[in-house]
């Protein structure tokens, strides 16, 4: 047996995506455990967070999935790109936005006079962490619903059930995998988030990790994070168990809402996507009204827009074989699993795990090309995930096609696989680009010095109390973004014409 | 001991060459004014700035000095332990003596030097107290009946907390922990506790006193004041500092800029913080230093975090 | 039953049926055929109230649907099977055959019938094709429709398969005594599983007969095209008899009454006999069939006819043979096109 | 010209081909028929250099391939036509047929034969099946290969389209002259369309010879269902005579010279006769076919025999008929398998 291609390509990327992991092991080395019973109860608040999170995710993800799908509606790429662009906003300014409108003495108390409940606590940090997550859930599932045939829910419609109880019975089951997908991608990302629990004063387990971290206690903090990591891997062996038979792909099911159904799925979900975009815009407007425009460097805008740019392409080069090698063997899937761990180290022990191993680069360290294998490393599983997905859905004779036509076996990739998944790498590359946009940590600690972008002038304005300022590159974020999802989208809708 | 008077930039020596200051923690939104006004000063400066959380920072230039790599000329920090971290590591330089000579003699060290003070203090909501109702001993707090927001996992109140440890010893400062942990409402930093507490979500807060003189110019009608008590860890005055690692001329003088009158008198208007250096007014809002008794302590003992931690942890706070 | 009248389907702005009409008695199996993308599959979705339609009125008896009166799809009564089986992959072969059954009996009557009692606690995935096309129409069955739509219910297989399928599925749903629409794209299953035959181009009915009829007699050269090798030869038609140059036959004018026609001749009413003298064609080219072989003959002035011949008879191209007309029964003759 | 010898093929340790020998002279037409998961396409894409072989060799006088000496796919000059077409989607016709060519011309020779002028420079997805499985000829044809392999190149299409096309690839292939192995399931396919036929069980060569004896003379009894309708009387065989119940015809022993033997009856080896006495059968099932029907008729004895008979008799189930053996040729024979 010859090994596949992509093996050493895929083996070299989980190295590298191990080291963070060997610097907080050699970091924690010299630390005893410091999990005593006392975690116990931050634990159980994390794994609450984690699950009401996840939960929230499917709850508003899965129907939005269901929708963006499915559904019949007029400018439906536009309302994709809406239902994905609180992807574009840092969890912690949502956290920080909603926390200042809600509650008896916030904004919409101050403003309207109507008296809403605040925003704080485990449902406070549920729901704020689930506004900025379920896009995960959303785009996931989507992608699965894509693929299903839509002959299943006409036959169970015509033995007698509803096209509700249908969604639920025969829809619902096959799009698992999407749906777990999703779920780890938000359970990995609560599990690192420091800023929203914070916030919303929830005693986490990334919150144990910061006291350590800024009481200088580098070990401890790093062995705290190895902790985490070890239910990182339980929930990457719980996902790696769900399984879904796969399927002949078909014609997509086609559903043609009339006005009520139409105005029902408005009511449900415009508030959320007011809360998790609109809001936080509204209230720096608010501020920048209060305060008056005091100037701001677009160049801040390019600074994000090519970095994040120029990672989203390096992750998906990664990405490619590594996706590759998890489709070819065993092997290959536990390689591609090893990627994932980087998505759930806390952002803060990440960038200084980081800088131990840029520092070991000199001729990297503190230059945008390190910064650049930080994204990569962070954002890796996001790319990995989609462009496997589309890899998956790749007629394997194509390939043999081209080799009997003569190409070798590296042409064949070029010309014809390279192109044929363009759509899911446009999507994986759009993934990592918006995360990138909004990674603060590694940002601070890597970048080249002075080098700001438009994540880390929102910390620094946010941290000075400055709201205002926070309106135009808040409103930049959510703009480069969005173009950023809608170039995704098109390189979407050009591939489903070819197939 | 005699006090020099503070220099006005104009005499000071123009800045040339290149200088990167690593930058700690936000307040760097405020600071950065004065980092403009100082490069604009002195255009031959090219004066690089790392951002980033102060403790995040301090890692970095202890994991670089052991690397053998050193990127960093300045490191100006909001939180002495910080800066305990770096001197301890043994990275910094020591300051020239005309340098210290312009502080105040409590506020004179030998490798670092502090930039602007904060007070510990007590905001309280107008509409629900007066000022007459709060104790003025902080350990008298936690026997009162007030409710109380905090953010014990935020440094400032880290350092007041080894402060209690040193004027009061660990018992009490235990004992006194956890009375408060049963009366308090926990946030993630002190803007948060002083929000919470012009929302009417607790009575007092404890809070580095710039929250709430900036909330306050934000929102002028806030119903919120700043109470203080008297000769104890609540009303610490601690300092945001700065050290130099190179032994490059040019790091010192840059620092000669952070406490030259004009810079100092900017922080106090602007920032809120405290000046220093002799004769600048302290900041509207609070009263003048020498009118507030803080307690005499050593800030560089401030920088031995582990025993407070570790109390806390006990005390089931953190 | 099933009734049907002036049935249009649109999608968009798109007509993609129109003027539907056709009715089904009980125990009846309706074939339906024709060209990809005629509009087959789109009929059967709005019988079964997947799909709105625009116009006419489906009748069952039980419920009317009109473009006003929606019928849901679950309210229908309508038992449908799909190409590519659409079983449920995370249900057993049982519980997708008793899906949403209350009573379980008529489920396992089918599974006994239809052979699945040791497939019953198997995923679909793990079935053959065949297998799934069973389990597919069991479970179709077990819910007693009023009547039962398939959509091109074979097509997924192979063609040695198919042909015990076929009868498998004729035979069972003859058993349940329920009427069916059976589409297909296949003459062959057409002409040969069905009761009627429902002949369908661009959206438009264009004969529905028994097999016999369509194949004979066809509406149009469309439809005798369709259905199976046809060649045409050029002949006069007069009192029920048609003239040509290989010979005449009696005929019927299925478009006019006399004069010039072209005249319908399948394989079979040409009879070919290899002889050294009065030979008036040339073989083009032989097929092989297995039981005949199908022959191709181009005539002096040009005209290509097929015959079939036994297979003990060895044909080959460029051989001369003579051509003539051998039936008993009319042949179907149309006016002439405009050349 | 291809041989191919001892060829076996491994997947991991399942052995999914064995002991294959054949080879193919120039211009010859190999159809290769077999039930689903035979190996087939296994075979196919062990020629092509696809997945590798376990023992055996197979030669294309140009290069040698053994398990040892691999020969890339790139390296062996094959021609492949695959069942879902495998156009590349993101390319024109044009483009595909194209695709690696630096002399476009014979590209350009193939598009004009295949009449696919007017779409070169559409994308796939906008063709219809017939069309695209033209591109994929072409494209095949204009790489020069100097032998095609065809995987079930018809088995998406329309049983009406298929007709046609099976016709237009055969005289592609002969007009390239090129040798070619061409899978299919559809046993008429095989028999009309190819030079010789290779029937294939389970991975293993059951019969190679041309399509005549393969159908009249099958070397045992999967191959002789597989190819066609087929029923099977007891009877003596001797002296090249058999005798049966329904009369006597010449015939071949395949696996024995005399005894107790199973004669083969094709549809077209029974006359079946409705008379008013002297009746032996009767009818159970008949099936109208277009030009003609088949029925099963069952004897005294309980044997189901089918024959053929024109569309102008009418015969119904439940008919009682005579039938009886009319043949010139010989009957293939089998020994009795013990009871
Ligand atoms: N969802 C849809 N939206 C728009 N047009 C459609 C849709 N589904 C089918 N059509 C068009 O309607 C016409 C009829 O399609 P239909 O699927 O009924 O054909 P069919 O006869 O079943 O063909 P096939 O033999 O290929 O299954 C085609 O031209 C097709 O392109
Ligand atoms: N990649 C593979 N790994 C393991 N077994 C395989 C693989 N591909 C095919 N097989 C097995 O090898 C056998 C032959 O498969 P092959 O695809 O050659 O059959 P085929 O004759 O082409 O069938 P079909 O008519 O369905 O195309 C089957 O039993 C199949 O399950
Ligand atoms: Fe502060
Ligand atoms: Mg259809
Ligand atoms: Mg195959």
């Amino acid at each position: 047996m010859r090994l596949p291609a992509s093996y050493p390509m895929a083996l070299l990327a989980a190295l590298i995506t191990l080291t963070p992991i060997y610097v907080l092991i050699t970091l924690a080395s010299d630390t005893s455990s410091v999990f005593d019973s006392h975690n116990l109860d931050i634990l159980a608040n994390t794994l609450s967070l984690m699950a009401l999170t996840v939960l929230g995710s499917i709850l508003i993800g899965v129907p939005l999935a269901f929708i963006s799908a499915y559904v019949h509606l007029p400018f439906k790429k536009l309302w994709l790109v809406i239902f994905a662009a609180p992807l574009a906003i840092p969890s912690y300014i949502g956290a920080f936005t909603l926390y200042a409108a809600f509650g008896p003495g916030g904004e919409i108390n101050n403003l309207l006079g109507i008296p809403t409940p605040s925003m704080d606590g485990l449902s406070g940090a549920a729901i704020v962490m689930t506004l900025y997550t379920f896009p995960f859930v959303m785009m996931t599932t989507r992608s699965s619903l894509l693929s299903l045939d839509a002959s299943m829910v006409n036959a169970a419609r015509t033995l007698g059930m509803s096209m509700t109880q249908s969604v639920f019975k025969v829809i619902l089951p096959r799009v698992v995998n999407g749906i777990a997908a999703g779920s780890l991608l938000v359970a990995l990302y609560t599990l690192s988030d420091f800023g929203t629990p914070a916030m919303m004063r929830l005693d986490t387990f990334t919150r144990v990790i910061y006291v350590e971290y800024n009481a200088f206690a580098l070990g401890r903090a790093a062995m705290l994070s190895l902790q985490l990591m070890v239910i990182v891997g339980f929930l990457l062996m719980i996902e790696s168990q769900i399984k879904t038979a796969t399927e002949r792909q078909g014609r997509p099911l086609i559903l043609f809402p009339k006005k009520w159904q139409l105005s029902a799925m408005f009511i449900t979900f415009a508030p959320i996507l007011l809360l998790a975009i609109g809001l936080p815009l509204a209230i720096f407007s608010l501020w920048l009204a209060r305060d008056g425009f005091s100037g701001f460097d677009f160049s801040i805008a390019w600074n994000s827009t090519y970095a994040s740019a120029i990672a989203a392409v390096v992750a998906v080069i990664v990405a490619i074989p590594v996706a590759h090698a998890a489709l070819s063997g065993k092997a290959g899937k536990v390689m591609e699993r090893v990627t994932y761990f980087g998505f759930g180290i806390p952002g803060i022990v990440m960038g200084t795990a980081l800088v131990y191993g840029g520092l070991q680069l000199p001729f990297l360290y503190q230059t945008l090309g390190l910064l650049i294998i930080a994204y990569t490393l962070r954002f890796l599983p996001l790319a990995v995930g989609s462009v496997r997905t589309s890899t998956e859905h790749l007629d394997p004779s194509l390939v043999k096609s081209a080799r009997v036509l003569g190409a070798s076996p590296r042409e064949a990739f070029m010309r014809i696989t390279l192109p044929l998944t363009m759509r899911g790498i446009i999507a994986g590359a759009a993934l990592v680009f918006l995360e990138s946009m909004r990674e603060l940590e590694a940002t601070l600690l890597l970048g080249p010095t002075g080098f700001e972008t438009l994540s880390t002038y929102l910390w620094r304005v946010y941290e000075a109390g400055y709201f205002g300022r926070a309106a135009i590159p808040g409103l930049l974020l959510v703009v480069i973004s969005a173009c950023a999802l809608a170039i995704m989208l098109t390189g979407e809708k050009r591939n489903q014409l070819e197939h | 001991a005699n006090i020099a008077n503070p220099v006005s930039v104009d005499s000071l020596p123009k800045l040339e060459g290149e200088l990167t200051l690593y930058l700690g923690r936000g307040e760097g939104g405020l600071y950065e004014n004065v980092l403009q006004a100082i490069e604009k000063k002195n255009p031959n400066l090219k004066l690089g700035i790392r951002r980033g959380p102060t403790a995040a920072l301090a890692n970095t230039i202890v994991a670089e000095a052991k690397a053998g790599v050193r990127r960093a000329d300045l490191f100006w920090a909001v939180d002495s332990g910080a800066i305990g971290l770096v001197t301890d590591a043994g990275l910094a330089q020591p300051i020239p003596s005309d340098l210290s000579a312009q502080l105040q003699p409590q506020f004179r060290y030998k490798e670092w030097t502090p930039v602007t003070g904060r007070i510990r203090t007590l905001p309280y909501n107008t509409s629900r107290l007066t000022k007459e109702q709060i104790p003025t001993s902080i350990m008298e707090i936690a026997d009162s009946d007030l409710s109380i927001g905090w953010a014990p996992a935020y440094a400032s109140f880290q350092s007041f907390v080894t402060a209690m440890r040193i004027l009061e010893g660990d018992d009490k400062t235990a004992k006194w922990l956890k009375k408060i942990k049963k009366r308090s409402k926990t946030y993630a930093g002190e803007l948060g506790v002083v929000m919470g507490v012009e929302r009417g979500e607790v009575d007092i807060g404890f809070a580095n006193h710039y929250y709430t003189l900036r909330l306050k110019s934000g929102k002028p009608d806030a119903k919120l004041d700043l109470a203080f008590t008297q000769n104890d860890a609540g009303c610490l005055v601690n300092a945001s500092g700065v050290l130099a690692l190179s032994d490059d001329p040019l790091a010192t003088n840059f620092m000669r800029y952070l406490l030259s009158t004009e810079v100092q008198s900017y922080l106090a208007s602007e920032a809120y913080e405290i000046p220093l250096v002799n004769g600048i007014s302290v900041p509207q809002g609070i009263p003048s230093l020498s009118s507030i008794s803080p307690p005499k302590i050593d800030l560089t003992q401030l920088a031995d975090l582990r025993p407070t931690i570790d109390l806390m942890r006990s005390s089931g706070v953190l | 039953m099933l009734s049907v009248s002036q049935l249009s389907i649109d999608y968009g702005s798109n007509r993609v049926v129109s003027d539907l009409n056709l009715s089904l008695g009980n125990n009846e199996i309706l074939m339906l055929v024709g060209p990809t993308g005629c509009g087959k599959s789109t009929i059967l979705q709005a019988l079964a109230g997947l799909i709105p339609i625009s116009e006419g009125e489906i009748n069952s008896g039980k419920w009317r649907a009109t473009p006003k009166i929606t019928v849901p799809a679950e309210k229908r009564s309508v038992g449908m099977v799909f190409q590519d089986f659409a079983l449920f992959p995370h249900l057993t072969v049982q519980q997708n055959i008793f899906f949403r059954l209350k009573d379980t009996s008529p489920g396992e009557h089918w599974i006994k019938l239809l052979g699945l009692d040791e497939f019953r606690n198997k995923k679909p995935a793990t079935l053959s094709g065949g297998q799934k096309q069973r389990v597919a129409l069991a479970r179709t069955l077990a819910h007693q429709p009023d009547f039962v739509l398939l959509d091109e219910p074979l097509s997924n297989l192979d063609a040695a398969l198919k042909d015990m399928l076929r009868w498998d599925i004729r035979n069972a749903l003859k058993a349940a005594g329920v009427p069916a629409i059976w589409v297909t794209h296949d003459q062959e299953e057409a002409l040969s599983v069905g009761d009627r035959v429902g002949v369908l181009q661009g959206g438009k009915i264009q004969q529905i007969d028994t097999p016999e009829r369509c194949f004979s007699m066809p509406n149009n050269r469309f439809v005798a095209r369709f259905l199976g090798e046809a060649s045409f030869i050029s002949g006069q038609f007069s009192q029920g008899q048609a003239t040509t140059s290989i010979g005449n036959a009696p005929a019927h004018g299925v478009d006019c009454d006399s004069g010039d026609v072209d005249v319908l001749l399948r394989p079979d009413d040409v009879l070919l006999v290899q002889s050294s003298v009065g030979n008036n064609g040339e073989v083009i080219w032989v097929r092989f069939e297995g039981g005949s072989r199908l022959c191709a003959i181009k005539l002096a002035c040009g005209t290509v006819v097929t015959s079939r011949v036994s297979h003990e008879i060895v044909v080959n191209p460029g051989d001369a043979v003579h051509v003539s007309l051998s039936t008993s029964h009319p042949l179907a003759v149309y006016k002439q096109l405009a050349q």
